[in-house]
Formats: C-alpha cells, structure tokens, sequence
C-alpha cells in the first residue's frame, strides 16, 4: 500500500511541482498518472523512489513513513520498486544484456540466476536479438525496452513507469502495455505516467490526473480528459 | 557480502582501470612521476646520510702531550681513553713516528726536514682519537684537557661544525620537499580519482536508484584507486632503479675514482630500493584508497 | 530539395538500418516518417545530418552531394537544418536560454539579435516561464520543447524533427505541431519522424512509413497504418 | 572570426576553468608540482655550475726557479707568461716571500722554520698561475716546462680531474632528470587536457551537429589550455622562489658560514628566478596549447 499524505514539493529555484496530494494506492492496483508536460508527474515518481524529499507531508510506503527511513535501508527499500525512468538511465558503457544483468548484480543474484532470468526478460519485452549492442546503437524505443526489462528483472512489488511508452509506435507500445498488464496480474502494483490517450482510455484503469501540481481528477476506469 | 560479489567489484574496478584508459594513464603517471621524484630525493637524502655518516667518523682529536712524558703516565693515559664514551678508534703516535709520518706525506719537500733526527726531533708524542658522533668531541677534549702531561689538544672545530650543519640542512630541506612533493601527489591522486568518480557520477546515480547499497557502489572505487597506486608505485619503482643503477655505473666507471671523490662511496642499489619501494607501496596505495573515499562520499549523498 | 538515392546503410555490427531507400523531398514540404520502433527513422535523420555516412547510395541536399561535401563546408550545411534530436541533446551545465543562445553564437550573431530572438522563440514553444532553469530543472517535455527552440532559433530552412511530441501531453503536442505547420508555412521544408498516430492521421500530410529499413509505402495525404 | 566571438571563447575558456573547477585543480597542479621539480633541479644545476665555475678558477700551476735565477730572466718570463691564453691570474712570488707566507701557515708549528732566514732560505722563487677554464692547464704546463730557468712544474691533477668529473656527471644527470620530468609533465597535462576534453565530449559533439566549425570548437580549449599551463606555471614559480629564498635565509643564518662551505656562496634569488620562471612560462603554456590541439583532434573527427 501506498500513500501520499498531504505532500507537497517546492523545488530549491521556488516552483511548486506538487500541491497537498492525497493519494492511496492498493497492492496490486493499476494507476496511471496524467497530465500536461509539467504537472508534477516525474516529481511523484522521484518522491516515491525517495530520490527527493516532501517539502511537506508524508509518503507511507508499505506501512513505512519514507522520511523516517534510515540510509542504510534505502538500497533495500528501492529494490522492491522497479522504475523505468523518462529518461531511461542506461549505463552507456555496458550492453542492453549487462545494463539488465547489473541490475541483478546489484542484490548479489547468483550467476546462474542472472543467465536463467535475463535473457527470459529481455525476450519478453522483444529485445533479445539486441542483447549485446549498446545504448548508443539502440533506437530511442529500443532504450526504452531496455529500461523496462531492467525494471522487471528482479520481480518488484510495485513497478513505477513514467512514460514507457514515449518512443514506441502504435504496435510496440500495445505490445509493452500488454506486459505491464500481465505483470499487474501477478500481483504488481503498477504506477504509469503517460501522456499516450489511447492507451489510458482503452486499458480502462485507475486514472490520476495532475494539473500544475493539483489532483483535480482521481477515478476508477477513468478516461484521459483533455483540457482543452 | 558475498564472494561473487567480490570477484564482480575486482573485475569492475579493474575493468573500469581500461576502459578509461585516459584517465588511469593520467592517474598513473601523475602518481608515478611523484613517487620518482620522492625516490630520487631519498636516494640522495640516503646517499648524504651514508657521507654523513663516513665523514662523522673522520673528525679526530689530537692530543699532543710534554715533551719528555714518562712511559707509565702513557700508559694510564691509554687505559683510560680506552674507557671513555663515544670513541671508535685511538692510536698513539709517538714523536719518532710523527717524523717519519711527516717525512712521508712532505715528498718533495722533504729535504727541508733533513736536519732532525730522533735526538733533535722538535715534534711531540701524540694521542689521535675517533669519535663515533660529533656530539661526544667536547667532552673528549675536556677530559683530554685534564691530564697533566698533556701539552694541547687541537681538533678541527671548523670540519665538527660544518658536518653537523650539512647533515641537518640536508636533513631539513630533504624533508621539506619530500613533504611538498607528497602533498602534491596527495592532491593530484585525489583529484585524478575524483575525475574518475565524477566522469562515472551517471553510472553511480544509477546505481543509486536502483538500489545498491553504498559499500556495493565504493568497492570498485576503492580497488580501482588502490590499484592505480600500486601501478604507479611500480613504475616509480622501476624508474627509480633504473636511474640509480645509471649513477652507480656512471660513477663507478668515471675518471674520479681514485681521487678525492672516490671517499664518497654511493649506498649500492639494495639497500636503497627497499626502503624507497616499500614506502611507494605505501604511499602509493593509501593515497589510492583515501583519495577513492574522499572523492567517492561526495557522489553518494542521496 | 531533399533527394535519397539508393541509399542503405549498414552500421559496423552488421545491422542493416536502411535498405535500398529512395525518396525526394521539395523544398518547403512537410513529410512525416513513421515506422516501428527501430525501422530505421532515426538513422534516416542522422544520414541527412552527416553524422554518419551511407553504406551505399547517395544523399543530395539543394543540389550538393553530401558525400563530395569538404570538411570545412559542413559546418555551414548543418546551420541550414535545425534538428531536434530525439535525445534532445542539451547541454547539462547551460541553461534553456543559454542552450538557444549557443545556437546562435556558434554562427556569430551579435549579442543584440540574441537578445531579441532568443526570448521570441522561447515564448513561441511556451518556455519564456523556464528560460533561466537548467535541463535537470526540467520536465520531459520541457526539455523537449527547449530542443524545438534551439532548432528554430537560426530560422533554418530545413526542420528535421524526431519525435518531437514523444514527451508530450496532448494539448501541448497540438499546439508544438500548431508551431511546426506555421513554420513550413513560412517555407520551411519539414521532415518529421513520429509514432504519434493522431498527429500524423490529422494533419493529412505526406507520410512516408518504413519497415525494417524498407520504404514500404509513400503517400500523399496519407494515414499511419498499424501493421498489426 | 568577429570580436565578440573571440570575446565569447576567451569567456568559455575561462568560465569552463571555473565550472569544472575538480579538473582544472588537477591539471594546476600537475603542471605546477612537474614545473615546481623541474625548478628545484634547474636550480641545484644553476647552482652546481656556479661553484664549478668558481673552482675551476681556482686551479693554480706553480712553476718553481732554479736558485740564483737572474732577476732578468725573470722578467722576461713575466712578459711571456702574460701572453699565453687562457691565464686568468699570476703573480710572482719570491723565496723571501714564500719563507713568510710558510711563517705565517704554520701558526703554532713555525718554529720549526726558525733556523732559517734570507740568507740559508731552502724554498724556491716560484710563479703562481691560475687559469679560466682546466682545458687551459695542459697547455701551460707544456709551455711553462720549456723555460730553462724552470726547476719544476707542479699543479694539482686530481683537483683538476675531479672537477670536470662532478661538472659533467652533475650536467649529465640534471639533464637526464630533467627530461625525465620535463615529458612527465607533459603526459599528465596532456591527459589532464584529455580527460577536459572528454567530460565535455558530449558538448563538442552537439556543438558539431549543429553547425560550430572546428576552430569554434577548438579554441575555447586552447585558451582553457594556456590559462591551466600558465596558472600552474606562476604557481610552481612561486613555491620555487619561496622554496629557494627560504634555502638562502637559512644558509646565510647557519654556523657553516665563515667556515670551509662559506667559499660555497649560493646564487642570489633574482638570478635563479628569472630564467627559471622564463621557462616555466614556456613550457606550461606551450605544453598547455599543444595538449589541446592534442586531445581535441580525436572528438573534432566527424
Ligand atoms: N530539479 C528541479 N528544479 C526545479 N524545478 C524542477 C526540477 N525538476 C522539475 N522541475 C519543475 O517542476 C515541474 C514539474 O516537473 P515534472 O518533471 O514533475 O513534470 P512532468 O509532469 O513529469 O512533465 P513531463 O510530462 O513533461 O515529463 C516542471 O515545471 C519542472 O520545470
Ligand atoms: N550506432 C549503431 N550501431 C549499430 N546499430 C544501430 C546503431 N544505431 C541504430 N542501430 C540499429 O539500427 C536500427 C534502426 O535504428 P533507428 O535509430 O534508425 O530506429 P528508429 O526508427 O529511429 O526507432 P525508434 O522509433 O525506436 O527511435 C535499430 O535496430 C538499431 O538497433
Ligand atoms: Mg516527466
Ligand atoms: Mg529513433
């Protein structure tokens, strides 16, 4: 279970990205966050994985207040959430088969375990005839992929995605929205920030929509509302 | 942690030392060329304490004693020189001896000594003494000074001062660029490693938010620094040997041997370059490894 | 006029990008380019940049063959084409306006056209609010519309876009491509990579889809098909 | 290339020495500790061929007369001598003289030479002769051995020898140290350099692609290049000099002075300073520039 209490965030230059956001999410539930470029989407997202603090209020992540987290249980706490991130954060020096094996490294998987689930993720998400080419010899929605499959490597419990499908055409991106879907009914709570209409509208889903840092909309099977 | 775990940071840190190449190479060469200069300072400091050290045992005292001193009162002088603190060598010369000495060492001149001989002899017996360090000369001359048959005691004040005062200015100044030039290396190996930190800051954010802990993203770091040190260390290592062993040749096959120079006897190689290496393991890998935790802990502020 | 002319491209690992392309653009046409993720679009851009050269074939720009171009001209060809990279490809340590500014320095423009221009651009994609933020300041978008900026800034007469709504909501995707059309109106030939479905099916433009490197179909007015 | 737009890369230059303030730091003080060692050992060389230059002065040929040589002989060997080359100082000492000069050498021991005086004086009239350079030694005692008036030659052959000896082995070795440094210097600027280039590698390669010309590239590194050579240099300049006159105070307040090492004198500062600092401007800023052309050339490549 998640829960933002009354949390807002002004950023250091003075901007306020988020404004007094109540929001709770179930295990297992599928939300999507929208709204226009700016309204304060990525800044939930970097709350949540406590990559910033709250100017103000409480983030309770799984019954435990994030502010009140220790240092050394931050690696651990992160490695229950897997993130794609808008700007995919691939290492350029390692190939998409290290950039997702790292990832497993990282809770000290065995090799084994790395040769058996790597390959199986990266497969999934369509990726396997890339597997030793580097950021730089990818397309933008083969970064993108890339992104994902490391976020799914270690079987999270909640899957954060902002944008994941940004760079990916019509078939891809369905393709993608497919997995996701599947891993949300495995049990996977999944919190997606997108802009891609009719993905929301036809998954029929949760939807959370963020204007200027506000929720003005917060509904079950929501739609994307334009507002414009 | 476990071994696996291990092995992947060796493999990172010293992976991370190829592919960038650019930046170890400059690492190591800024490491190297400090830990060379530190070894040629040292071997010259060393080379100047061995000189030191073979000039300090020169500086002697004589003791010229009345004429016509009796054989017994030599003899209880002798014994009790014998006891006295600090002297590494003594002889006593009596004046037939200092005669012919000088008749030896004026060659040439020689002929102008031609009208003494042992009955006329105008030279005193004499006592010449050793000292281990030029500290115990004063206190040799004031016993010296109490015997009664004693007619003067002479000893090069000017060689005691001068030596003592190169032993420490040497000594002082040695010290002082040897720590100028660690500083320096200090700066430069911290700084060179903050730049392989930074030039990786992408790759430890990343690692960040994907949840390793802190000691998980330190490791290669730290292996990386001190591996960096110990390569540098090496190569100075190497340098340092090589540019003696040049020296030792040099001066070994040089027209100087056999004259005035040829007292000034440099250390052989051994026992130079064990102390100077062991010190460049040393420095070269601490250096390596405070430098990799002062430039990483910057970058892993959350 | 933009020609390709049996062009392929095959990069260093053996990947065919591009297979026997041939097209020819007008001067002052708007062409959308659309495809799967990794059908080749981006290499396509990069080609008519010169940032890589063709395998086989050849690629003329008004009349000069890029291949015979000297090193010395090519600067000057490139300040002819403002591009948006689908990396937007900003510069981290300057800010949005000193990101445009540049642009504009590197051609020598004195510091009173900077200071005229760059504001009016920054106003034109709706940036004036962010002019002195950083990109890590940014919201994806926001970083996207500042790398629209810096395209238009040097008024080119080619506008190579690649993806250039990837990061977009939609109310602010229509009103960037209200921008881009008003460009090509102005003259301005306009070539744009995309897998935004809506934008490309609303404009009724001509839209050239590839698929694994091959131009699979060229049309006037033309929709985005799904292949699946 | 328009004025402002140099006025724009000189700011680049210099905002970039400030905004990557961690590798500006590094390269300054690589150039500054290689300068700051090249400066010290410039130094010691300077200094070294200083006291060489006085030694060699010193080298003295004594030509001893045979007795009751005739006054105008002697004059007329005064007017030869003087016309040799390489003579830097003579004078002519008579038996008489000698005798008192003896006198007064032998302090305590003269008494010895007290039987004699003008009448039975055992010593020689002499020449003493002292030439510029030791090359010139050889050819006076040649010249001064064909005098028939002449009883014997005599000059210091070892002195002579080892001074040649500690002149070229101390040049040979400074300059092998030099070097040594002198390309140490360069690689770890040169990497420094690179390493600038390369954490802005990203910049370089979006300012190619949107339409900068090479030397729009280039030369905001060439002047980061320069200012980091030149910054390190002063630096190095300034340690040296304080390292130096800090040797000259503590030399001049030591008790060595007045002693045998006081014929040593040290060279004044300003003498030291200027050509090193001379160099030092040099080789910052052309080892600065050519590292840049260096590094840069290999991200210009589209
Ligand atoms: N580090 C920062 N410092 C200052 N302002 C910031 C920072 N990061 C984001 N902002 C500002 O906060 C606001 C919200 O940003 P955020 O990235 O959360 O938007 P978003 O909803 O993700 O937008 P997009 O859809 O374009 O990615 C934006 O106006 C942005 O400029
Ligand atoms: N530098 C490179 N080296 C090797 N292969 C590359 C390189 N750049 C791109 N590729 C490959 O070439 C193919 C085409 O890439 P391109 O970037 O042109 O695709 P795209 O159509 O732009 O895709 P997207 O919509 O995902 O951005 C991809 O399969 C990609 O992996
Ligand atoms: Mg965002
Ligand atoms: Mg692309």
């Amino acid at each position: 279970m998640i829960q933002f209490i009354n949390v807002s965030k002004v950023y250091d230059n003075g901007l306020q990205a988020l404004n007094n956001v109540n929001i709770s999410v179930e295990s297992g539930e599928f939300v999507f966050i929208v709204g226009a470029s700016g309204a304060g989407k990525s800044t939930l997202v970097k709350l949540l994985l406590k990559e910033i603090e709250p100017t103000e209020g409480k983030i309770i992540v799984n019954d435990v207040d994030l502010s009140r987290m220790k240092r050394k249980e931050i690696p651990f706490y992160r490695r229950g959430i897997g993130v794609v991130f808008q700007d995919f954060r691939l290492l350029p020096t390692k190939t998409v088969y290290e950039n997702v094996a790292f990832a497993m490294e990282i809770v000290e998987a065995s090799r084994k375990e790395i040769r058996r689930q790597v390959p199986a993720v990266l497969g999934m998400v369509g990726l396997a005839s890339k597997a030793n080419a580097y950021p730089s010899q990818l397309s933008g929605g083969e970064q993108q992929r890339t992104a994902l499959a490391r976020a799914l490597v270690n079987n999270p419990s909640i899957l954060i995605a902002d944008e994941p499908t940004g760079n990916l055409d019509a078939a891809t991106a369905a393709e993608i929205m497919k997995i996701i879907n599947m891993i949300n009914h495995r049990g996977t709570t999944v919190i997606m920030a997108t802009h891609a209409r009719d993905i929301v509208n036809s998954m029929k889903k949760r939807v959370i929509t963020f204007r200027k840092g506000i929720v003005v909309s917060d509904k079950e099977k929501g739609e994307y509302f334009c507002e414009d | 942690m476990k071994i696996r775990t291990w092995k992947r940071m060796a493999g990172q840190g010293f992976r991370s030392l190829f592919r960038n190449r650019v930046m170890s190479l400059a690492s190591i060469s800024a490491i190297a060329a400090a830990l060379f200069v530190l070894g040629l300072v040292m071997a010259v400091v060393m080379n100047f304490n061995n000189i030191i050290a073979g000039l300090e045992s020169k500086v002697e005292i004589t003791i010229f004693l009345k004429t016509d001193t009796h054989s017994s009162d030599i003899k209880r002088m002798e014994q009790q020189i014998q006891s006295w603190e600090g002297i590494s060598e003594w002889e006593y010369i009596s004046k037939d001896e200092a005669l012919e000495t000088w008749r030896e060492e004026w060659g040439d001149m020689a002929y102008l000594l031609d009208g003494y001989n042992s009955e006329n002899n105008p030279l005193p017996d004499s006592f010449h003494i050793k000292v281990q360090k030029p500290e115990f000369v004063e206190s040799v001359v004031e016993k010296a000074s109490k015997f009664a048959a004693v007619e003067k005691v002479q000893y090069s004040k000017d060689v005691v001062d001068s030596i003592a005062s190169i032993a420490s200015t040497t000594r002082f100044f040695g010290m002082i660029i040897v720590v100028v030039l660690i500083i320096m290396a200090m700066i430069i190996i911290h700084n060179t490693i903050r730049i392989s930190v930074y030039s990786r800051r992408r790759e430890v954010n990343i690692m960040k938010y994907i949840g390793a802990t802190d000691w998980y993203i330190r490791w290669p770091f730290l292996i990386e620094g001190m591996a960096l040190g110990l390569i540098g260390a090496a190569i100075s290592g190497g340098l340092t040997a090589g540019v003696y062993s040049l020296l030792l040749k040099r001066i070994s096959s040089s027209p100087m041997q056999g004259n005035l120079l040829s007292q000034f006897q440099l250390l052989p190689l051994d026992s130079i370059l064990y102390p100077i290496v062991g010190l460049f393991i040393m420095v070269g890998s601490a250096v390596g490894i405070a430098a990799s935790l002062l430039s990483i802990s910057k970058h892993l502020k959350v």
